[in-house]
Formats: C-alpha cells, structure tokens, sequence
C-alpha cells in the first residue's frame, strides 16, 4: 500500500544520522522561506487593497501572473538586443514590469471596481473574478497556452552549500527583496503623511475626505503600490522557477491570499508573517507527512490557527464594541 | 458680503429627497445654529456643504466662490471644516495621528502643522495628556474634544459641527460649549447643528428651524428662544 | 422598602479589558415594577455593566441573579428567554428589513417551530404564527408606529428608529427591559413623549433599567438611580439624593451655575441684542 | 452543386488550464481534414470539423458530447484527459457514435465494456510494463522512486509503473509521492525523495513539473537517473531545466514523428511545422490526427457514416492503417494494438535520440 | 391582518397563481420542443439551480461566506456513487442518505468555524473545498478512485421506465426545483427563515433579541449541505462518473458569482442568474478561444449595471453609505 512506502520513508528518516536530518531541516526551512517570500509580496497586495476598500481582489494573483509574463517579454524581445549588462537588464525589465502593471492596476480599478464601490462587498468581489477570468484568457491569447520559460541566460547560476545546506543567490535575492520591500513598504505607511492618509482612508472613506484627503487619489496609490509588489514577485518567480504560465495567478493567487488571511488580513506585517508561514508549512507538510497530503495539512492547521485566533495572526482582535 | 450662503439647496439620496430646498446665510465671526427634530435634514444639509454629497440643485457659495460642485477635500482646503455627527475619529491611530490628518492641507509646512498642534493642546489639555493613546481609547467626551480639536487644524473659516454634544454627560456637555465658544472668539464662524436646543440658543447669535427638510423658522437666537413655536417644539416647554 | 427580593442583582461585578477595569465590583438591586437609572461620565462603564448583564461580554467575577436565579454564563438569546430584554446606545436595527418583521424578531424565541415544521407548516406552527403576530401588532401599537409596519427600518427617522427598537424589545415580553441611553439624540420634546411611553412600560408591569445623560429624563422619571464613575458605583438612591450628592456633581453633573446666569443675562440682553 | 460535407467531431480542452493541448489538437487535426479535404473529400463529400470545447471540465465535457450527438455528426475524435474523456464517452456510447480518444490513456476506459470507444494512443500499463523492465534490465536500477502528479495520467502511469516492479521483486519501490500540479516548489519532496538514495526518479507528471523537478533534484545535488514518462520530456522540458541540467535525462516514449521512417509522418511533421513553426511540444495531439485519419479510413473503406458500420468497419476491418505514428489497429476493446515504447535521451545540445 | 410581509411584495406575487401556472406549463413543454443537446443544458441549469439555491441559503440568507459549497456536492455524489457501485442502494434512497451524510459532514465541518467573520470564513470554506477535493484524488482506503474517480451505472427507475435520456433528467431536475422551491418559499415565509435574515442584517442584535444566532448559522450550514448533497445524487446519476475535476475551487467560485449575481437571497435570482452562466458560455461558443475572456469581460459588465442582482430580492437600494468602513 503506498501509505505502507510513505510511513516506511518516515521511519528510516528517524535512522539518518542527526546531523544529515538537520541539514535536511535547514534545507527545507530555507526553500520554505523563499516560497513563503514570494507570497508574501503577493498577499500584500490583497491585504493593501482590503485594508482600503475591503474588497478581496481576486483580480490580484492575475496582475502578478501578467507581471511574470511582461517581465519575460521584455528580457527576451527588447533588451536581449541590448548591451546592458545582466543585472541592468533585470532591473529594467522588473521596473518596466512593474510600471505597466501598476498601469494596469489603476485602470482596472478605474473601469470595474469604482463604479462598485456603493455597492454591496460582494458584488465588487464578483466584478474581481469577472477581471481574473478576463485577465487570465487575455494571458493566454496574448502568449499562448503554453508554457514559457525565462531564457538560461537571465539567470544568474550562484549557488552556494555551507554545511551542506544548498543556498541559491536567487534565493537570497527573493528573500532580500521582499524583506526589503516590505519594510519599506510599512515605513512608508507608517511613518509619512501620505501613510497616515491610507490608513485613515482604511478607516473611514467619509471622514478621510473631511480632512482633505482624495480617497480616489489613495485608491489610485493602492492600485499602483499593490500590483506593483505583484509584478516585481511575478519576474522574482520567473527567474527563480523559470517557467511561467497563465494559471499561475490563481494557484499562488489564492496561496497568498491564504497567507493575507492567517496574518491577518488588512495588516502589512501579517501579510509577511503570514507568507512566511505558510511557505514554512508547506514545506514541513511535503517533508515530514507527503507531498500529496500537504496542501490538507496546511488547511488544516490554517483552520486550527483560525479557531483560536479568529482574525489572524496579527490581525487586531476588535471584538466589535456594542 | 456673508461668508457662507446656501440657495435653494435640493439634496437627495437615491430617489429620495431629503432637503427641499433651503435657503441660509452666515454672517463672518457668528455662530449660527440649525435647531430640527431627528432626520429633519440637519445632517444632510452639513454634508452637502461640506462636499460629501453633491445637492441636486441650488447654490452654495463660500464668499463669492460657488462651492457645491467642488469635492470635499477641495473644500477643506479652501476654508471649511466638518466635524461630523457622532465624532468618527480615527479609533487605531493616535490622538496626535489624528490631529496631524486634521491638517492634512498643511502637508509639507511641518512648523504651522505643529503651531497648529499647539493651539488645539491649549484649548484641551486633556488631549496633550494623551497625545500617544489611541483614539478609539478615548471616552467619549475626549473623543469629542479630538474631533473638535481636529476640525481646527486646517485653519478653518468655518467650522461646522454636527451635534457635539451627543451622548455626553452633563458636565462634558457644558465643558463642550464653553469650547465652542472659546474658538469662536478666536475668530472661527461656527455653523452648528444641535439637539439640545436649549444650550445652543443660549450661545449662538442666529438660528435657524429646520423641519422635514424645509426652513420654517429663522431669526436671531434671542428671538427664537422666546417663539412660542419653539418653546413648544424643542424647549420642552408649554 | 419592601423586603422581597430583587429582580435583578448584580454583586460585586468586574470586567477587563485588557489591562483596563472597566466594571470593579459593581453592585446593584433593581426592584421588580421600578424604574432604575444608570447614570455616570462617559467610559464609566454603563455599557458594559448592560452587555454583562445581557451576556454580551462575561463577567472576570462576580454574580449575577435575575428572579433568583443565575445568568452568568447564558448566551445573550437565552438571556432575553430568561425574560431580559435590551436595545443599543448606537441603534443596531435590521435596516433592510420591515418594522413589522424587525418586531417579529423579538417573538423568535417565544416560538418553537423548527425547520421541518415551518416546511410542513402544520397547525401549531400556524397557531403560534398568528400569536406573534398579534404580540407584534401590539408592541407596534404601544409605541405608536404601528402606521409604519411596513416601512424598511431604515427609511425611518431616527426618532421613530428608537422607538422601533424598543418595540422589538417589548416584543419578547420581558421582564425586565434594558434600555441604553433611550433619549439620545432626541430634543426635548420628543424625549418627553418617550418618558411617558416608558411610564406607560413601567406600568403595564415591566420593570425597566435604562443608561441616560439627559437629566431632564432621569430625574423625571427614575424611581432609583444609581451613578458610576471609573466602573464603581459613587453613589445611589433617590434622584433627588443623587442630585444633591457633592460626589456626583463633581464627576458628573458639575455646576449648572454658570449656565443659569448666562440664560439671565442673555434674557435681559434680549431686548438690545438685535444683531 | 456543393455536396453536403460530412460532419466530424473534435472534442478537446480549448480553454482552461490544457488549452494548449486542445490548441495542439486542433491544428493536427486541422492539418489532416485539410489533406483529406483537398484529396476531393470522403465519399466524394467535404470534411468538416465541428469544434467542442470542453475546458478540461467533466460536466462541460457531458455537455459537448451531447452536442456532437444533436449535431448528427458522424464520429468524433476526442477527447484529452482521462477523467475528461469517461462521462463524454458514457454518453457516446448510449448514442452509439463512434468516438476515438487521443490522449485518455487510462486503462479503465477501455474495461468498462463499451463499444463505440476507441482509442489511438497507448494504454498506461503499456508504458509502465515498459519503464519496469527498462528500469530493471537495463538501468540496472535497485532502489526506484516515482513522483506522479496526482493527475489521472500522472496517478494512472505511476500505479502501472509501481505495480510490476512490486510482482519482479528484483527492485524495490523506496519512494513514492505525489507533487500538485501548478506549483513551482518541490524542494520538499525532493529532499525527502534524496534521503533514500534512489537510483531511478520516475516522473509521471507533465513537462513544466518535470523541468522543474530535475532542475531543483540536481540543484540539491541528487543524483539519481530521471526517467519522465512520456509527457514529461520536450523542448519546453529542457528550456525550463536548463541544459546542463536537462542533458541526460530519459524518457519512456513512443517514437517520436520526427523518428518514425513512415512517409506520412515526414510529411505531417514538416506541415506542422510550416504552419506553426515549430512541431507540437507533446505526443498527443498527433494521435488525435491518426484518430481522425482512422475515421477517415474507416468512412471511406466502409462507403458508409452510419455509426454502427463504423463501429464494425473499425472493429474488424481497419488493419495495419498507416497512421502518423505508425499502423493502426484496434483490438478488441477499442485499444490499439502494438504498442511500441523506447527510450529517449537528452543529450547535451539538447537533442532527443533512442537509447541503444 | 397581513401575512404577506416577506420577500418581493412585487407585481408578479399579486398574481402569483397565473404566472407560476403558465411558467409550469411552459417549463413542461420546452423539451418537446429544443434538441437533446439544449435539454441537456437545462438539466445541468436545473442541477445549478439546485446547487444555488442551497448556497443562497448560505450565502443569500444568513450573510455567510461560502465558496467551498461544491465540497459538499462532491460528499453527496461520491456517496452516491460508493453505496450504489459497492452495496446497490437504491437510487431513490440515495438522494436521502447523500443529503444527510453532507448535511453531517456540514454540521461536523462548519461547527469549530461558524463564528468567523466574513473573509475569514471565506478562506476557510475555500480550504474545506480543497481539502476534501485532494482526499478524494488521494484516495483513501481504496474508496473514491483516486483522479478517476467512481462509475454509476445504476439508473433512477419509476414505474419500470429508466430515467436515462435527457428529456427524462429534465423533468427529473425540474421537479427536484419545485419541490424545493416550495420547501425553500414556506421557509422564507417563516420563523427560520426571519431568524436567518435578522443574522444576516446585524447578528449582534440578532443575538440579543433572543435569536440563537449559532443555530441559525449552523442550520442554513447544514441545510445547504444536505441540498447540495441530494443535488450530488442527481448529478452523479446524469454523469455516470464521476471524478474529483469536477469538484474543483472554480466551479464553487462560479457557484458563488451565480448568488450574487442573482440578487443575494433572492430565489428568482438565483434561478435566472444559473441559466445565464449557463446558456452564456453554450452561446459564446462559436468564440472558441476567446470564449472565457468574453465570459469574464460579461461578469464585470452585468455587475457594474445591475450592482444590485439581476433579481434583487428586495428593493436593496444600493447602501449611500461610502464605501471604506465597516
Ligand atoms: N445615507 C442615507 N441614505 C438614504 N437616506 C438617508 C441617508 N442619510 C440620511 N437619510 C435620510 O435623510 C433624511 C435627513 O437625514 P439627516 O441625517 O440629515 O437628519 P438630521 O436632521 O441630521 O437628523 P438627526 O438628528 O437624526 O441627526 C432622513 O429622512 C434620513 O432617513
Ligand atoms: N470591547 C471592549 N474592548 C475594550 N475596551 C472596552 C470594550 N468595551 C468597552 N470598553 C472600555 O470600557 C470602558 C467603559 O465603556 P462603556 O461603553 O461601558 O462606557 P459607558 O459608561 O457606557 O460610556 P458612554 O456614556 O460614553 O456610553 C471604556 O473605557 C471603554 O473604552
Ligand atoms: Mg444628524
Ligand atoms: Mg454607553
């Protein structure tokens, strides 16, 4: 029986010496810590456009799949004739990603969420899968319904194995820039005024107007901010896995928006902390149970996770005042 | 000229209408009240003035500037300030937080933000006590005099308030008006809003009676304190 | 005073929150056929004192006993069962719903039709279809907007709102109702029409235990008043007793002086003053 | 005066996530009725193609196939997937219309007693008998592990690979796993899958898991041969590893059009690729057009569309058909007889070529 | 005295009995009159509608986020399919024992997660959804065929004619509509079905007026469970296989666009909105390719004009209140 051969794998794990198990371990968390990086640049795009509109953007794991797609394109067509040297070239490619998406992020925003937005939440959240379908074919129409893939040479090979541990610099480059982005990112909402004016804009539409606040112009800053985060983790992704295709935006889609929701949805550091996590517990799922039960043990967990604390992680436990 | 007059104002939600049409005027330096049983318009009025809705006809005009197609955050930055129904502070920032967005407009001139700062500490020493607690920890008299406090950080000429005395003890509530007054002999208009007719008439220079979304009454507080139609209606009294 | 027992009691009551007392051993009788203000500056802890009672939050400590027996530990739908019901400081009606139906609600736990007796719709579901109607009608007729049954609760105006609410209280036939600041928000006028509906309560056998920061109604119309401040009780007994008490004029009522004199200067400015 | 054409079904996923399956297909078959068509037609008719999509979704699928049956058209070939193609077939088979599966390789279909089911490619259990032996015999291989892909082929080739090597005793089965589709980290599960020390990975999932597994198995430094089955390998396979990291890597296959010595297969292949500039990235839309082509032969050798005469003339009388992958015959159970399977190599400058 | 209070108080009521006459005749005669393959359309309308309507229940009634309701129609058709292969239960039994066993699993399932709020309850009906369609790929012990999936080869009888051709299912399915159309209308009309609309608008308040709030949530849970499960039957019958495919995240998401599109709690709405997602996708066919994106592009469109619903169930004025908060 092949839970027979799964359970016999798990027990003559138990008999491989300390330290290979540990090595193994480490492997494990630092792969975990990547996946979990990647989505958590993903969830905070979910959890930036919830916390202002309270609307779950279904849309999002799209315009990080189109963010893949254009950075790709633009390696491979425009600036594989150029001269620039690799890293520029990633830059610019990731920058132009980014920039056309954010475009994007506003338009659909313009075009299918404002005119909802006096509408009933769900409506607004149809609207949102009405655009992920729309997006998803779009993707496909555009390059194909097969699979790409990033091209060798935009991949900078660097690996290391201290203590045997296999580190990879695109590893440490994702984990890099999420890290860094996301702590510019709260700082940035945090600690200036235009930060302060989303949060109020998260808090109340009507009364953020009342101190001269364009909630329209916030939205827009949104739309810019959270589909771009999404691009940049769409070309890190394609570099990392190579390849890219266009059903990729609602398997990690719905990955981190399960990431926004244990962290706490609304909250940038629960966006992290709840990537992270939830990369960590794949991992542990695939590694130490089966890889074809693992997605069942995250739930699970997820689900444990919520009956204790029903609103995340770091979500603020406001029992609703009466 | 008057610094604020609304004409013939029309506001309706949807398909319905609310207000039907009514006609007021500020004079510069006054408190003006509008007296009005519940859902008689008041509130309505406020927002149409203060750009969160847009009236369906009519003119309201700040100076001689025709204001009712201009969007609210326009609005603050040209002089008007709404402290709206029933306080709606920021409850997960800070009290400081909170006054900072008040004077949203003065983004970039750090030192008038913080002269701004100074003066709202001044008229309420209980909110410079806690600067750093979060609003929504607040009583509800401190969340009051945070919203007040607030609606002066942009430098307003006007300052609208909606009923600031809405679920306050006694005490609060007089604390309150004392305020009231306080800043308008700083200079501010004040176009006020209130159920308790009694203190409001006691403190302002003109009122006016809104009903059912029409202007039945107006004239100088000290007259409409004496109208029968009033004492009966709003004073309790027979 | 009688020496039957209370119908409510709360003894020695707290709650945190957090690192907050907002209730610190809080007593307090309700006598059954009276009406009890709760009075005190705001964040005292009036609300809370309410949500304990009607299970919405539960007490760190202490007791509470409603007809002698305990309520701690039911669930808000089996508080108001017991005989316990409330409305809210800010209205929470169902605003897309009809008053008739808003007031319907109150009924639901006096009925015991289950799902597949409201599938068959068998005779005694009928029978107690139609009770609850009359029970409806009639909490709709005493508080005067039965005219208004079948508006959507929130195409009403906010006095009518209030009065809704109350309404659908009344219609789970309580013992006891709760009210949170009934008069909020109304001017003296419409608070006078609702002091003499909650009279009219009082009378048809309902004790009533209300929150109020409008003088004019607590002392109008209470038999007992109890005031808080920082979640204990500073003082208690008759309005004219609370009134008086230096302790409750400090923290909450404080002086009316400075008012009165402006009233007469301004009444004797009146004839001047044409501005 | 123009002849009514004769109406040909093709049912294939062309939408949703194996649109790029579908969109294979129908160039294939487009390729062949075009030939068909432009050799005067069958029985002196025009072909038509009447195009079903049925997005990969069962209930869709039910829905096409109900479709093609109001349509009156005279057979159909389709469709992709396994689980896809069963509710479409229950319902041919009640209308009895003849329908050839081109990509269902599940062996359950062909066991369920029906008798308008057809099928051009090859049966799972062919190819796992086939991996079995070349694993044992000529891997030489002592510790096997096989990662599937949870999918109906995936699971269904893996079981068929699992279940002989299990009887022969002469390896042992030390890993097996599933990975999910769509995800990009396997990381874990390979790690895992190391910790055995096998000596043949056998994948058999698609290509874009399969460039990523081999990728990430040697970036972890695992050595173990990899063996894909026969969705796992091709171009899009290398691109995806890398081609230091893809060099070497077997699959088990049919041959190859580009390998097959037949005529038709030169010609078909060199068509594809003038009109889509490269050839088909997976084995089965070809199969679709030898499905097609069977029909074809079987309308024209029989004189007849009546579904029934073509049930029979399939059944009976089509032998040794020469098909783009090489002679047609159905047994009979609707299984095509002969399966022939290699293996294939990558080779460093990322050719595929038999192993000898 | 009025007992008309609930629900759409509209023209049509007034003159209910006519309309649902003529609608009944019309309905009846249809499949005379369109090919097998259009009637095949409507059986899988009915079987949506069917579906909807037990997540409007949910989602429509009591407010609560659901978008891992085709779990429970996968529960319902495998244990179809697992009793009538393994242990020839009868069909007509089954469509019971499939409700209940989903109903079960619902109550079991939703009983630790009822109290979440909205988005959260979201995420983890969605994880419900996938759970449940992975362990039916995996296989447990031996039972649900891995991606397979499981023949039916048993066929519904009455009165010895075999329910088989799809004229048959239709009258099948519809008349599986009616009946819970009746079920479902008694129930809006009464104590339960007000005590899940009060949950809906305010379940504080709901509480406090004495609703037990956790019944009713858990009820419409377990109710629209057991729908969808006897909706499993049905389905599994109509397939004759079935497999974890067609269970999958995207068909609870299009299950959930259809109860909202059609006006949330409104039964009219739901039946109209299912055809539309139905037929349209039947009429964009000639499309090929562009199909879905077009299929997208429509759902954007259709909310954007009616916000509402295409149906709504009551004159919800769109809420004035601006956006942001609560
Ligand atoms: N968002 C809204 N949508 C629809 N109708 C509204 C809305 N807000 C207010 N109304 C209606 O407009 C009318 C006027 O309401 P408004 O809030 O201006 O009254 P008000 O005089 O401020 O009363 P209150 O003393 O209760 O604050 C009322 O009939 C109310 O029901
Ligand atoms: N759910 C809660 N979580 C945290 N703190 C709370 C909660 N509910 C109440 N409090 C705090 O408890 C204290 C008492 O609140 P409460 O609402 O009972 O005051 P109150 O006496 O009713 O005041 P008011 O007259 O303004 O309504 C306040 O400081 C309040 O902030
Ligand atoms: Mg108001
Ligand atoms: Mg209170």
């Amino acid at each position: 029986m092949r839970t027979g051969v799964a359970s016999a794998a798990a027990v003559s794990a138990w008999r491989l010496p300390c330290r290979v198990k540990m090595v193994v371990f480490l492997e494990q968390l630092v792969n975990g810590l990547t996946v979990g990086a990647v989505y958590s640049l993903v969830a905070l795009g979910y959890t930036m456009v919830y916390g202002v509109m309270r609307l779950i953007n279904f849309a999002h794991g799209d315009f990080f799949m189109l963010g893949s797609y254009l950075g790709y394109t633009m390696l491979v067509t425009v600036l594989a004739q150029s001269s620039l040297p690799l890293w520029a070239m990633l830059c610019l490619a990731t920058l132009i990603s980014m920039g056309a998406i954010s475009l994007l992020g506003v338009l659909v925003e313009r075009m299918a969420y404002r005119p909802l937005r006096k509408s009933s939440r769900l409506t607004a959240v149809v609207s949102a899968l009405g655009v992920s379908i729309f997006l998803q074919n779009a993707a496909m129409l555009i390059w194909g319904a097969r699979y790409q893939a990033y091209p060798p040479w935009s991949v900078p090979e660097v690996n290391w194995a201290p203590g045997g541990v296999h580190v990879s610099l695109m590893q440490l480059l994702i984990m890099g820039i999420s890290l860094a982005l996301m702590v510019g990112l709260y700082m940035f909402v945090q600690r200036t005024t235009v930060g302060a004016a989303i949060r109020a804009t998260a808090i109340d539409h009507d009364t953020a107007r009342l101190m001269g606040i364009d909630v329209d112009q916030i939205i827009r800053i949104i739309f810019v901010i959270g589909p771009g985060l999404g691009a940049i983790a769409g070309v890190l992704l394609g570099l990392y896995y190579r390849q890219i295709h266009f059903t990729v935006g609602w398997s990690y889609g719905l990955k981190a928006f399960t990431a926004a929701i244990l962290g706490g949805i609304g909250n940038i550091p629960g966006a992290m902390v709840g990537g992270m996590l939830l990369g960590i517990l794949e991992m542990l799922g695939a590694g130490y149970i089966s890889a074809a039960w693992k997605d069942v043990f995250v739930f699970l967990i997820l689900i444990l996770l919520l009956i204790f604390r029903p609103t995340g992680i770091l979500g603020e436990r406001v029992a609703e005042k009466v | 000229m008057s610094l604020l007059e609304l004409k013939d104002v029309r506001i309706a939600y949807g398909s319905v209408e609310a207000v039907h049409g009514i006609s007021l005027v500020v004079e510069r330096g006054q408190i003006a009240t509008i007296l009005g049983a519940n859902g008689a318009g008041k509130t309505t009025t406020l927002r149409a003035i203060s750009g969160l809705i847009r009236p369906r006809s009519g003119s309201i005009r700040l100076g001689d500037t025709d204001i009712s197609q201009i969007p609210a955050h326009e609005i603050v930055n040209r002089g008007i300030a709404h402290v709206p129904e029933g306080r709606r502070v920021f409850p997960t920032l800070t009290v400081e937080e909170n006054l900072k967005l008040g004077a949203y407009k003065h983004r970039g001139h750090p030192d008038k933000v913080s002269s701004n700062t100074g003066r709202v500490y001044q008229l309420f020493p209980r909110l410079e006590e806690r600067r750093l607690q979060l609003a929504g920890t607040l009583s509800g008299g401190e969340q009051q005099m945070l919203a007040i406090g607030r609606g002066l950080m942009p430098d307003p000429d006007i300052l609208l308030l909606d009923e600031p005395s809405l679920g306050l003890a006694p005490k609060l509530v007089q604390e309150i008006f004392r305020v009231v007054r306080e800043i308008n002999g700083q200079g501010v208009t004040i176009l006020l809003v209130e159920q308790n007719a009694r203190l409001a008439l006691r403190i302002s220079n003109h009122a006016y009676v809104l009903e059912t979304g029409r202007i039945v009454l107006s004239g100088p507080a000290d007259e409409l304190r004496r109208d029968p139609r009033v004492k009966k209606a709003y004073l309790g009294e027979k | 005073m009688t020496l039957s027992a209370p119908l409510l009691s709360l003894g020695a009551v707290s709650k945190n929150f957090g690192g907050l007392r907002a209730v610190d051993s809080f007593d307090l009788n309700v006598k059954e056929g009276s009406i009890t203000s709760l009075i005190g500056p705001n964040g005292a802890g009036k609300t809370t004192v309410f949500n304990l009672i009607t299970g919405i939050y539960r007490p760190d400590s202490g007791s509470i006993t409603f007809r002698s027996s305990a309520l701690i530990g039911m669930l808000p739908h089996q508080v108001v069962e017991a005989g316990i019901a409330r409305t809210f400081q800010t209205l929470r009606l169902f605003e897309n719903l009809t008053c008739f139906e808003n007031v319907l609600a109150g009924q639901h736990c006096r009925c015991k039709a289950g799902l597949v007796a409201c599938i068959l719709n068998t005779r005694a579901r009928q029978a107690e279809e139609a009770r609850a109607h009359s029970e409806a009608e009639r909490c709709l007729r005493q508080l005067r907007i039965w005219h208004l049954r079948d508006e959507l609760a929130r195409n009403l105006s906010y006095g009518d709102r209030r009065r809704l609410e109350i309404a659908r209280a009344m219609a789970s036939g309580p013992a006891l109702l709760i009210l949170d600041e009934p008069a909020g928000g109304l001017n003296e006028r419409e608070s006078d029409e609702l002091m003499d509906i909650i009279r009219e309560i009082r009378d048809s056998g309902i004790t009533v235990f209300l929150i109020e920061h409008d003088m004019r109604v607590v002392m109008g119309i209470s038999d007992h008043v109890a005031v808080m401040e920082y979640g204990r009780k500073i003082s208690e007994g008759t309005p004219e007793e609370v009134q008086k008490d230096p302790a409750v004029i400090e923290a909450y009522l404080g002086t009316d002086d400075e008012d009165e004199q402006a009233e007469a200067e301004a009444d004797a400015e009146a004839g001047e003053s044409v501005q | 005066a123009a002849k009514e054409p004769i109406r040909i079904g093709l049912q294939a996923p062309i939408t949703g996530p194996w649109a790029y399956e579908g969109e294979m297909a129908r160039n294939c078959v487009q390729i062949v009725a075009d030939e068909v068509n432009k050799a005067g037609g069958l029985l002196g008719r025009p072909v038509e193609i009447v195009l079903g999509d049925d997005q990969g979704s069962p209930k869709q699928s039910a829905l096409v196939a109900q479709r093609m049956v109001s349509d009156k058209v005279a057979a159909v070939v389709g469709t992709y997937g396994s689980s896809i193609n069963d509710p479409a077939s229950a319902i041919y088979e009640r209308a009895e219309l003849v329908n050839i599966a081109y990509g269902s390789t599940a062996e359950k279909l062909t066991e369920q007693g029906r008798k308008y089911f057809f099928r051009t490619c090859f049966r799972d259990d062919k190819q796992g008998a086939f991996f079995a032996a070349f694993a044992v015999d000529k891997l030489k291989a002592k510790r096997v592990a096989i990662i599937h892909d949870n999918t109906t082929f995936g699971k269904g080739l893996a079981e068929a690979a699992r279940r002989p090597i299990l009887e022969q005793k002469k390896a042992e089965i030390v890993f097996y796993d599933a990975i999910t589709p769509g995800e990009r980290d396997f990381t874990a599960i390979l790690l895992n899958m190391g910790k055995q020390n096998p000596d043949v990975l056998y994948f058999t999932g698609y290509y874009s898991e399969a460039g990523l597994i081999i990728r990430q198995m040697r970036t972890l430094g695992i050595k173990a041969t990899f063996v894909g089955g026969n969705a796992a390998v091709n171009d899009e396979f290398v691109k995806i590893a890398g081609l230091n990291m893809a060099a070497g890597a077997l699959q088990t296959q049919e041959p190859l059009p580009t390998d097959l010595d037949y005529p038709q297969s030169k010609t078909f292949l060199a068509e594809y690729i003038r009109r889509h500039k490269e050839p088909p990235s997976s084995p089965w839309p070809v199969y679709a057009a030898d499905a097609f082509k069977a029909i074809a032969a079987a309308i024209e050798g029989s004189g007849s569309t009546d579904s029934k005469v073509l049930m029979n003339y399939l059944r009976n009388s089509l032998k040794d058909y020469p098909g783009i992958t090489g002679p047609i015959s159905f047994d009979a159970i609707g299984d095509r007889e002969g399966a022939i399977y290699l293996a294939y190599e990558v080779t460093a400058d990322g050719k595929f070529v038999p192993l000898r | 005295m009025r007992l008309e209070f609930t629900k759409p108080a509209s023209f049509i009521r007034a003159h209910s009995a006519w309309f649902i006459g003529a609608l009944i005749l019309a309905a009846a005669a249809l499949p005379l009159f369109i090919s097998d393959y259009w009637t095949d359309v409507c059986v899988f309308w009915g079987i949506n509608v069917l579906l909807g309507l037990s997540l409007n229940i949910i989602v429509g009634e009591v407010g609560l986020f659901n978008m891992g309701q085709m779990a429970f129609f996968a529960i319902g058709s495998y244990t179809t399919a697992i009793l009538s292969e393994r242990f020839g239960v009868n069909l007509w039994l089954l469509i019971p024992i499939s409700g209940l066993i989903a109903a079960g699993a619902g109550y079991i399932l939703t009983g630790p997660i009822i109290h979440l709020r909205g988005d959260y309850l979201l995420m983890v009906t969605i994880g419900l959804n996938e759970m449940i369609r992975i362990t039916l790929i995996n296989n447990p012990f031996g039972l649900t065929g891995g991606p397979n999936g499981l023949i039916v080869l048993d066929q519904f009888r009455i009165f010895g004619h075999v329910i088989q051709r799809p004229i048959d299912f239709y009258y099948l399915v519809w008349a599986a509509v009616a009946l819970l159309l009746f079920c479902l209308g008694r129930l809006q009309r009464s104590r339960v079905g007000r005590a899940w609309n009060y949950v809906r608008e305010d379940p504080i308040a709901a509480e406090a007026t004495g609703v037990n709030t956790r019944w009713a949530k858990t009820l419409a849970f377990t109710l629209g469970a057991g729908i969808a499960g006897a909706a499993g039957t049905i389905f599994a019958t109509k397939m004759m296989v079935i497999s974890p495919d067609s269970f999958t995240f995207m068909e609870s998401v299009i299950l959930f666009c259809i109860v909202i599109l059609g006006g949330m709690g409104s039964i009219p709405g739901v039946i109209l909105a299912s055809g539309a997602m139905m037929v349209l996708p039947e009429l964009l066919r000639n499309f090929a390719q562009y199909r879905m994106l077009l299929f997208g592009l429509a759902m954007v469109i259709m909310m954007i004009f009616r916000p509402q619903g295409l149906w709504p169930s009551r004159r919800w004025m769109t809420r004035l209140k601006e956006g942001g908060g609560e």
